[in-house]
């Protein structure tokens, strides 16, 4: 209880900031409205009702956002189109993916930049320059050639297939902060503490296992969440290529070009919910790694 | 069985009701065919996929399709069930346009992603620079809905007959207040959605053979829906895994596409593909090099000399 | 698998060269640059082959020397859009999505109510879905870069966030009852303290925001824009079939994607020259 | 309880005051009595040093004066507050047992760090950097960072920045535990004068015997598991003490009398 | 070049050489001669201590032998091959000055890291694990974290890890830094049983002249700036020392040597 009052507070906060907004935002609107109406002397408080149940608002009021989620997932058979959970499953299913093919790329990118100058050279600016190239000018690329190569060479079905390129666009966005955080982690044990593995001649994967993969434990964990939340970006942008045929990407893409503005705050705030999970979820797995790692209690 | 994927040019909506229509009501398996519809996206070029061998056969607009020739995609339209053209500039009066003369100065909604020929061809034809300033136009590269009209971003924007126009309506705008110019009334319309193969696969007889087939089955699967507008809509609808639309939004774009596609036994008309041809070669700059010379063999009649 | 091959044929290359190199000249500064640069070469070298030798369409990967001669040629129309999107939306996005989620961080730390009440709250926008945001950014800040910079904000805002929290419990406790035994005030331990402890994370969250960056600013320009800009040029490119033109606006993106990175870093072992990390490299 | 009376201090005013001060640390396997029962009063100006067994509570109880740590039971007050005003009010400065030197922070700025928090001008943090380094011996040594220096030096750095600003109280947790005889002599000496010329109140834990009884007017005898107070000893040595006076009966007599206690403290004396 | 003649060693079998050792640290204010021109032979089965005025190089010098730092000048060889070699042989077992524990293991683990590298079984870990956290009485210990230890039982754990397993060569800095007296001279004779025991070599930093004097064969004596050897001296004690050793007068006679040596290393002599 003492932990849910102040969210409840900033959340009230929020939501009466927003109301506030929609009455500002949506006003032209109405106020075009009522002139093409020819309705003059709207009371004030007519009005601020109006703004905040437009059909096509700039800025959707919580009622309507949350109206929309509610009529979206409980009211809906969570297997068909119209259900965002639906979406929202399609949606997950590609960032767990991707997340765990990321982190552990990521990871491994790391340990290898960490235990080899040639490749820490070779590979850390391609490293950066390959972050640097927008994905969505990629993901053509990664849907034709790959899918192709899923569905044809591999001979994956189409489903599967559609995961696979979802995730690897997923994973490529994820990787990328796993990867920067766990070479700075990597590289965070004291001089000392080397040095001990040092004079036991500890091979490096040893020195790798007891030393620098614990010590490196709180930058794996920041980069994990920032990496789920790319994950979950990656395999939303990677939704619009593979033929936006379902998840919260498509949802959100196919809303927009009907105007859907309700529809489209709903499927943002499901994938929001989504990612506060996830990254709720890396957060239990740290406390929970934390304390079987003696952590002090701050 | 013979498959054939299918690419198309945009997600699933009313402006490819043929096909869903076709493979719905068994048109295609009549023909002993498999056909893979693939819903196409805001960066899916289809001419990219076909050319990287992820579809037999692709919808793109005429324009797109001739200017991925001339850079090394030799794309051959075979049929083009659509005989008119949906595309327009819809104006807000209140901005200040209600002719062509009025455009110097005002900021034009345009879709790119090889939606943007007809618009320089036109803008050549008026002899408006597209670069801003008092006696150009400013150019805005419109996302594909219509907020920017209704924010009051732009002046103008594009909207297709079939979808956008309709949703401007929606939102509650009367027709009085708009100025709407159709690219075809204004001399620079172009073909839109035809079908695409490559050109090599043409060789191959059983490939022409197939693609009559589809062909037929689809332009059946066109004529369906246009008796059938309601029926059509809702199987358009079945077919969009999103569940974003609306059965009100898709019969609006069923019953607008089906007055493009009328009048079209599936052949290419080749008046409207000169008509075509010339207007991008009026249009030949820098800025918008869709083509620069006419191009050979861009269309084939023999898919659709056997129907 | 050619790129697999590629890519091991020019690691060796490396290897060998940094192996026989690095004893004599040491820290050199032209060898760090040169051994990339190596690497690179070889990628473009094998690149070039195999879609000349493959007979690649050119509509789905150009050769680099294609690519090049595109880059020549469009000098102007680069520069216009590197402005447009990096000196613009990147760099003032950037900066302001770091410092309002190292603004937040810090007053979530300063106040237990907040920690409790915003926290989550941050987890809830680390994945604002960009093609959702994008739309709606255009809505408030129409089409030029400020919408463009809007999305950046963010993007960014939530590895910053993170990183800062956990760099500001990065201190240990030792070095906390010292200041304790001062009574040094909060900002006094902030600032002596626990900021110098998180600057480690802190240019972490610093270095991944470069990137994160740089495609948000792309991504966004996908959602209506004015008709200069990086992003704009890949998608209309795209639809154009000029792919060499996407891959010019992708290699200059790469290239400046890098040097801020690159100056990132080279702030960073300026800033944290006392970490492990950096005192060990 | 102990109350003493001072050797030295001109009146009688408790610095430190314990009453049945207790202190149970939890831990996944089990409690830890860290101290029990500790009664004690320090008086102003007393050189109070802390000796015994490792593990005995001293670094506990020095912390638990600094509020670093909170007693479980018992009272304890410092210049008649409670701990945590004391420390709001800067009253001690502390040598912990680890140097926790700031890596980022070379010696003079690891040196400066209570100063600028204190709100020294630059020049008197310049005239006071100067003068503590000289005391320790590290002069030259401005520029280095913690881990360019010696254990050794680090620890030396650690005593000049607790001795750089004016607290009335000293807590130093073997202070001179990494030094040589040499040294620590010389630092004993330095120390006694600085004491002798301020009228400070010390609390100085050591594992010296020669070193508890040469410096202080009390020493505190303590014990483990659980930590407490086994012995309290005043010394009648003169304030007025050369490094000679260790050959002399009296002094060697309180040492004899310290080592009793400690051995006292241990469960192995046979073995030894 | 000292060559000494063994007291104790059954041969006479160099463990450690040095000729000519030097060793400079490049910092961002100007070089530090850590070791300058030092001639050092240790043979198998010695007891060496090292003592000398903080930064003298003692850690340095620990540090050369065990190829954690790279001599700059000289050469060094440990049991006639490299240090890096030697190193790989597991030669040797290295106390460091400061404990050096992993904060995510128990202390028993902690003792065990060596143990698993080195392959031991696990029920061997255990029964090592059990006899030297014994030897250093910190048994009940076990599974604690190192934070939650006084800082003498940190530097007795990480005692035990290097005794743990069966290094020829034990290199240890100031391991008894932080324990009392009682403590101290129940593992100073304890390590003497050990070392008489198993032939072991043992370099040995200490502060302290009499532990230095009790345990070696050998006492190197070393002066700062730079860091040099100045003093080797010989020990004729017996090799089974009763504790009470320490009052005949010929280990007085020792430790005033070691003393001298001592002081004239120092520079501030007239101070004391
Ligand atoms: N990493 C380093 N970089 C620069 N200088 C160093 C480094 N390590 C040690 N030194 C310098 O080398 C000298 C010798 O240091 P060393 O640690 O060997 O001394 P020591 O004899 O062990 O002293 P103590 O008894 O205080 O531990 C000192 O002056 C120290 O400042
Ligand atoms: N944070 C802690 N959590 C749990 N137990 C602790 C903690 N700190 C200290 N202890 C325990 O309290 C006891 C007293 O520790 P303390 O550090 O006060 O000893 P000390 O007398 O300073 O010993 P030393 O001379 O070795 O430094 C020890 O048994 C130790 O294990
Ligand atoms: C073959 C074909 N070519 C181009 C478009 C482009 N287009 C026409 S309308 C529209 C907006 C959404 O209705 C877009 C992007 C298309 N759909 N189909
Ligand atoms: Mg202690
Ligand atoms: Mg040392």
């Amino acid at each position: 209880m003492t932990r849910a009052g102040p969210i409840i507070v900033v959340l009230l906060a929020i939501v009466a900031i927003w109301y506030a907004a929609a009455i500002g935002l949506n006003a032209p609107w109405q106020n075009d409205v009522y002139r093409r109406g020819d309705m003059v002397d709207v009371p004030f408080t007519q009005f601020v009702q109006d703004t905040w149940n437009q059909e096509k608002p700039v800025l959707p009021t919580a009622h309507q956002v949350f109206g929309e989620l509610w009529n979206s997932t409980a009211l809906v058979a969570p297997n068909k189109p119209r259900s965002l959970i639906f979406h929202a499953w399609v949606t997950f299913s590609a960032t767990a993916l991707g997340f765990v093919m990321g982190s552990l790329l990521g990871v491994g990118l790391a340990v290898l930049i960490v235990h080899n100058e040639a490749m820490n050279r070779s590979l850390m600016p391609w490293i950066v320059a390959s972050q640097t190239i927008p994905i969505l000018a990629l993901a053509p690329l990664i849907v034709v050639i790959g899918f192709n190569i899923f569905t044809g060479t591999m001979g994956i079905p189409t489903d599967p297939a559609r995961l696979m390129s979802k995730a690897i666009i997923s994973a490529y966005l994820s990787f990328f902060p796993v990867a920067v955080g766990m070479v700075k982690g990597l590289r965070s044990p004291e001089a000392i503490q080397l040095d001990l593995m040092h004079t036991y001649n500890a091979s490096p994967s040893q020195t790798f296992w007891k030393l620098r993969w614990p010590a490196a434990m709180p930058f794996l964990f920041a980069s994990l969440k920032v990496g789920v939340a790319a994950s979950l970006v990656g395999a939303i942008v990677g939704e619009l290529p593979t033929g936006a045929v379902a998840g919260l990407g498509a949802r959100l893409l196919a809303g927009s070009y009907y105007s859907q503005t309700v529809q489209i705050w709903a499927a943002l705030f499901a994938a929001s919910i989504l990612a506060a999970l996830l990254v709720i979820a890396v957060g239990v797995v740290e406390r929970l790694v934390n304390r079987s790692m003696g952590a002090r209690p701050a | 069985q013979d498959t054939v994927t299918l690419q198309l040019k945009w997600v699933t909506q009313a402006q490819f009701a043929g096909y869903y229509v076709a493979q719905a009501k068994g048109f295609y398996e009549e023909e002993g065919l498999t056909v893979e519809i693939k819903p196409g996206g805001p960066d899916i070029a289809p001419e990219q996929v076909i050319a990287g061998g992820g579809a037999d056969v692709i919808t793109t607009w005429m324009a797109a399709g001739l200017a991925a020739r001339e850079r090394g995609v030799p794309l051959v339209n075979i049929a083009q069930p659509f005989k008119n053209s949906g595309l327009l500039l819809t104006c807000l009066k209140e901005a200040g346009v209600e002719t062509t003369a009025d455009f110097p100065g005002k900021t034009l909604g345009v879709w790119f992603f090889g939606n943007e020929y007809p618009f320089y061809a036109w803008m050549a034809k008026l002899g408006y620079s597209t670069e801003g300033g008092a006696d150009g136009v400013e150019v805005l590269k419109q996302a594909f809905n219509v907020d920017p009209l209704i924010q009051k971003q732009a002046a103008c924007i594009s909207t297709m007959t079939y979808n956008e126009y309709g949703q401007v309506l929606k939102a509650g705008i009367t027709p009085e207040e708009l100025t709407v110019f159709n690219y075809r009334d204004e001399g620079v319309g172009m073909l839109e959605d035809g079908l695409y193969v490559l050109e090599e696969n043409l060789a191959d007889p059983a490939f022409v053979e197939k693609m009559t087939k589809f062909v037929r089955a689809s332009m059946k699967g066109w004529e369906y829906a246009r008796a059938n507008a309601e029926e059509a809509a809702q199987i358009v609808l079945d077919n969009d895994s999103t569940g974003a639309m609306t059965l009100e939004d898709q019969l609006y774009q069923m019953t607008e596409v089906n007055k493009l596609t009328e009048g079209s036994t599936g052949a290419l008309d080749e008046a409207d593909y000169q008509q075509t041809v010339d207007t991008l070669l009026s249009a030949v700059s820098p800025d918008n090099p869709a083509i620069t010379k006419a191009p050979e063999g861009a269309f084939t009649h023999a898919v659709t000399d056997g129907l | 698998m050619a790129l697999i091959a590629a890519w091991l044929f020019a690691w060796l290359f490396v290897e060998r060269l940094s192996k026989t190199l690095a004893p004599g000249l040491g820290d050199n500064a032209g060898l760090g640059l040169l051994i990339p640069i190596a690497f690179g070469v070889t990628i473009l070298v094998v690149w070039e082959v195999v879609t000349r030798a493959g007979n690649v369409p050119q509509v789905i990967l150009p050769p680099p020397s294609m690519i090049w001669a595109r880059i020549t040629a469009s000098v102007p129309t680069l520069l216009a859009d590197f402005q447009q999107t990096f000196l613009k939306a990147v760099l003032i996005g950037y900066a302001l999505g770091c410092g309002l989620g190292f603004v937040v961080a810090i007053l979530i730390d300063r106040s237990p109510f907040l920690k409790s009440g915003l926290l989550p709250l941050g987890n809830f926008v680390s994945a604002l879905p960009i093609v959702g945001v994008a739309p709606i950014m255009v809505m408030w800040f129409g089409f030029d870069w400020p919408s463009k910079a809007a999305v950046v904000v963010i993007m960014t805002f939530f590895p910053m966030l993170v990183n800062t929290v956990a760099g500001l419990n990065a201190s240990s406790a030792i070095e906390r009852d010292l200041m304790r035994t001062y009574a040094a005030g909060y900002w006094q331990t902030l600032m002596k303290l626990r900021l110098p402890a998180a600057g480690p994370f802190i240019f972490n969250a610093l270095k991944i925001n470069s990137t994160l960056a740089l495609i948000g600013a792309i991504v966004a320009e996908f959602f209506g824009t004015p008709i200069v800009g990086m992003g704009f040029r890949i998608s209309t490119e795209v639809g154009r079939m000029n792919v060499d033109m996407v891959w010019a606006e992708i290699a200059v993106a790469a290239v400046a994607g890098s040097v801020f990175y690159g100056v990132i870093v080279l702030i960073e072992r300026g800033v944290t020259f006392w970490h492990p990390s950096v005192r060990g490299a | 309880m102990t109350t003493s009376s001072p050797t030295s201090a001109d009146r009688t005013e408790a610095v430190v005051s314990a009453t049945d001060l207790g202190l149970t640390f939890k831990t996944n396997d089990g409690d830890v009595v860290a101290l029990s029962n500790v009664n004690l009063t320090i008086n102003k100006g007393e050189f109070v040093s802390f000796i015994g067994p490792s593990g005995c509570g001293k670094t506990t109880f020095l912390r638990t004066i600094a509020d670093l740590e909170q007693p479980t039971s018992g009272t304890l007050t410092i210049n008649g507050q409670t701990p945590e005003n004391a420390r709001k009010d800067r009253s001690y400065g502390y040598v912990f047992q680890a140097p926790a030197l700031y890596p980022w922070r070379t010696i003079e700025k690891n040196i400066a760090l209570p100063l600028e928090i204190m709100g020294y001008g630059a020049s008197q943090q310049a005239e006071r950097i100067k003068r503590t380094m000289d005391l320790v011996n590290l002069s030259g040594f401005e520029k280095k960072y913690p881990w360019q220096l010696s254990g050794g030096m680090q620890q030396r750095a650690s005593i000049a920045r607790a001795l750089a600003f004016d607290a009335d109280l000293l807590l130093m947790d073997e202070p001179f535990g990494a030094l040589d005889e040499i040294v620590r002599d010389h630092l004993n000496s330095e120390l006694l004068k600085l004491w002798d010329r301020t009228q400070k109140t010390i609390c100085f834990v050591t594992h010296s015997i020669p070193e508890a009884v040469y410096l202080s007017t009390k020493i505190v005898v303590m014990s483990p598991r659980p930590g407490r107070v086994t012995d309290v000893i005043e010394s009648n040595l003169p304030r007025e003490r050369p490094l000679d006076i260790r050959e002399t009966p009296e002094f060697l007599a309180i040492a004899a009398r310290v080592r009793d206690g400690l051995r006292a403290g241990h469960s192995y004396e046979e073995t030894v």
